[in-house]
């Protein structure tokens, strides 16, 4: 159940794909048939991404994963506008890959606002107007967060952003598949997913760029990709990619109505039968397979240390996980104490998760959050 | 990731609870860091007779603490202050290298508690080293 | 015959990767175990692939491919001593994936020394020597020419960098699984390699980074490849990659003698039975498997049809074959006249060719340039 | 990439060769940009009686001098003066946006080759207006 850190490739997906390792092996920029192919290929699956995000195909540009979309979407749109000052928007809760380039940036003299969030992990519109400067040149706020599952307004920031003429960054990552995405709705000139989100394969992601968007290359040489993203096509890659969103977005409806029955469940026995716990994010603007729970007095690596054993893979937003020394700054972000963001237990149901899955887990983590308690220092005994 | 000896130790810690009127006890680190260890002695003629430990914290700082405890029972008050941290991850069967600082807890907790005993003994607290808790690398983010 | 485009994925490739797509595709980067034993493969990939290069593993960074290697070489090591002042030498017959970073640094403030080499493509050691200047931070030549073939002297090269205590970036791409290489015995900082080159799946490279070596990141983001490059590990790409480098550097001394005959008997043929033909690079300093050549009065993209309809693949550095208005960088670099460089053939052999392959070609082209003689207002007639 | 009717005239050419002692003949194009066509005239009449063509140059310079030519064929000078690349473009079921501009060496032949026949005749050339060769795209390197 950690299906927001990564998705196996479906086994349709994977069929989709085979071909294009061997026998249809064609460079895709060459003029020979088999490239011709090649070429159709990648650009019916530029087709499919175009369809399933209201893109044209020739705003989609194939990456190799999320981070690379979100460090181009940043480096590129900062280093093109350099001369105008370049100051960049964003929030204190987005993935490393935002926040670590835009303190690359910031080393490098582009001034950037980190906005917070309420308790929730809700970024207030207003405050995106409040920031704008005569001088602000992107502004990149995520869809909904990898950690809590806390969906943006991201139509309003995006209006916002067109108002004073500022191209708007979302980085979709977690939400591309699972819930609905139009950038002509929701006003966004450029936008990140990749693949291994939704089922398809790692190392193959989009970035998404609004017709007219000013923005440098990041990787430069040959002339793929409209000459704005270097690099033989990964082939498979590409194909895999589409046919995983294509099939997510066919079957989004059906599925995230159950997967978000099976959240609401877990989130509701785990909160009821564990004392001392909390539901992080957002109660109802949340994604649909994401839950994340703090449990007082205990930490989460040693949560996650015993889910293992019981074959449940979960995540935590403790420090110790990671072996750094802070916890999850979307945590503190949303105002936890350290405590408890180190006893953040992050749970996230995808495609293929059950009922069972969720009996499974509501039997083991009472006695495991129970266990721990017992040994914990700080906890002063259970509830009379 | 782990050795099994750290899983054994993990799982079934020794020594877990406390002491009523212990003759010595120490509390090392705090809720930022993630990780808090009380250890409480039972000290008889010099000599460790009995030890127990609470620990908040990640699999390594548990089983640190509990391989700890195992390490200094028995032993003179002398000797369990020589123990570092090196011996208890050399005990544990090594720990990766981005967790080696969790066993630091055990080692600090011992000295405080020793320190404690000493100081309720009327005899001079030992200099406690704070040891640095350099970076640990590789960090590992959410996704 | 265009195995120096792109190769097709060998079956024990193909087979080495199939398990990590769906069945185990724990994020290598989490702690339970299925995630213990991905990180298990990748840490065992990146010593296969250290010891292929004379490297040690924790050189050794996964990277999106060929690509993304060249521009964080460059990127990396220009903005890293951007206070130093930054001058980079590189030749003029460096691939795109070098050459439009360098231009792109260029305009960012970075001088950019091209150096010239001669008719057989070969950069003189001594010229490197004088292009140093106070302010050189990073020296980037290619190990072997993409087009050509030609091989460069590596280790002089390398020498004089360290001599002047500058780093030294070297493109293998065509090199790596073709001939030896030893980032020890030629004096290489960096080291850039492609899998799809060497029977290896497309978007996966590698970045050597010898320990010490002044570099900022590229991709900024999450922890992974000791957070020097951010982005979910492309599990079943980083098998494909050790395994496919493997197996070539394992069979590299047998194949190559084989590839290399091949090579020489197809150069023979052609120069033999074309009047008005030569042989561009080196005669012996070349690649195994590249041949290109030269034919008076007609113009490449044109063979390229003719041979594609008797199932011949290969590739020209015409213009006229990419829609842009220069014909190929590299053959104008050696000294040829446009008319020369337009009328260029690229064979490029590989695993899997055969003598029947040789036979092939050397039964088509004659006659398919005789065809296009006849049609072209240059030639002067049969020799008599 | 090309369709069915640029590969037919690509491999089976239409009027290839010279006019010994043409009416008109024009040669546009130059090795630099890799295209060169001759073009050869014969004219009865004001009428494109004859036609012959050479080119160096790619497939799409090929098939379109190849189409050209059939399209002046029979023609008067005037129709045939008429006749743009678009037309020939068409003719051909299309090219692929970077080969666009190899149509222009047909309609540039063309105009050249019969601003030559005036000339000879005393007639005075007609503007030839040079069309723009914009940046064709996407480029495509070699790997
Ligand atoms: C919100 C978000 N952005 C970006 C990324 C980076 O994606 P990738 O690891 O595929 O590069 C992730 C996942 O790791 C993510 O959850
Ligand atoms: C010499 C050289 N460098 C770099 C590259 C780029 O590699 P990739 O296309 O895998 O990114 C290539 C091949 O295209 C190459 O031949």
């Amino acid at each position: 159940m950690d299906n927001a850190a990564t998705t196996p490739v479906r086994e349709e997906v994977a069929e989709a794909m085979r071909p294009y390792f061997s026998s249809r092996f064609g460079n895709p920029s060459s003029i020979y048939r088999i490239a011709c192919e090649s070429r159709d290929v990648i650009e019916s699956s530029r087709e499919t991404v175009a369809k399933a995000i209201g893109a044209d195909a020739d705003e989609i540009f194939f990456t190799s994963g999320g981070t690379e979309s979100d460090n181009w979407a940043l480096q590129g749109v900062a280093r093109a506008n350099a001369k105008k000052g370049s100051h960049i928007i964003t929030s204190a809760i987005e993935h490393h890959a935002i926040l670590h380039t835009a303190r690359y940036l910031e080393k490098q003299g582009f001034p950037v606002t980190y906005l917070p969030v309420d308790n929730e992990g809700r970024l207030d519109p207003g405050a995106v107007e409040d920031a704008v400067t005569d001088t602000t040149t992107l502004i990149s706020i995520m869809t909904a967060n990898n950690e809590i599952g806390t969906i943006q307004q991201v139509q309003k920031i995006g209006s916002i952003a067109h108002d004073h003429g500022i191209p708007f960054h979302t980085d979709a990552v977690q939400a591309a598949g699972h819930i609905p995405l139009s950038v002509h709705d929701d006003a966004i000139d450029l936008l990140s997913l990749s693949a291994h989100k939704f089922n398809g394969p790692k190392g193959m992601g989009v970035l998404y760029i609004r017709t007219g968007t000013k923005i440098d290359n990041l990787l430069f040489g040959g002339g793929q990709e409209k000459k704005r993203r270097a690099g033989t096509e990964n082939l498979p890659g590409i194909v895999g990619l589409a046919t995983a969103l294509d099939i997510a977005v066919r079957d989004q409806e059906k599925e995230s109505g159950e997967i978000r029955k099976l959240r609401d469940r877990l989130i509701a026995g785990l909160l009821e039968t564990v004392p001392y716990s909390r539901l992080n994010g957002h109660p109802t603007e949340r994604l649909p397979g994401n839950v994340n729970i703090s449990f007082e007095f205990v930490e989460g690596e040693s949560i996650l240390l015993l889910l293992d054993q019981e074959g449940i893979c979960a995540s935590t937003g403790s420090a110790c996980s990671s072996g750094s020394h802070d916890p999850s700054h979307v945590l503190l972000a949303i105002g936890l104490p350290h405590a408890l963001a180190h006893g953040s237990l992050r749970l996230t149901l995808g495609h293929g998760n059950t009922e069972k899955d969720v009996d499974t887990v509501l039997e083991a983590v009472p006695g495991i959050v129970e266990k721990l308690r017992d040994i914990s220092p700080l906890y002063p005994g259970k509830e009379k | 990731m782990y050795s099994e000896k750290v899983m054994d130790h993990f799982t079934n810690p020794r020594n877990v609870g406390e002491i009523e009127d212990p003759d010595g006890v120490g509390e090392v680190g705090n809720p930022v860091c993630g990780d808090i260890m009380k250890i409480y002695l039972c000290i008889r003629d010099d000599v460790i007779v009995d030890v127990k430990f609470q620990t908040f914290g990640c699999g390594a700082a548990i089983a640190s603490s509990s391989m700890a405890t195992e390490l200094i029972k028995g032993k003179t008050i002398e000797e369990a202050w020589a123990i570092t941290n090196e011996a208890v991850v050399t005990a544990l069967d090594g720990l990766p290298p981005e967790k080696v600082h969790c066993s630091l807890l055990a080692e600090e907790g011992i000295h405080k508690a020793i320190n404690n005993y000493r100081i309720r003994n009327n005899l001079p607290p030992l200099p406690e080293e704070k040891r640095n808790d350099e970076d640990p690398t590789p960090a590992v983010d959410q996704r």
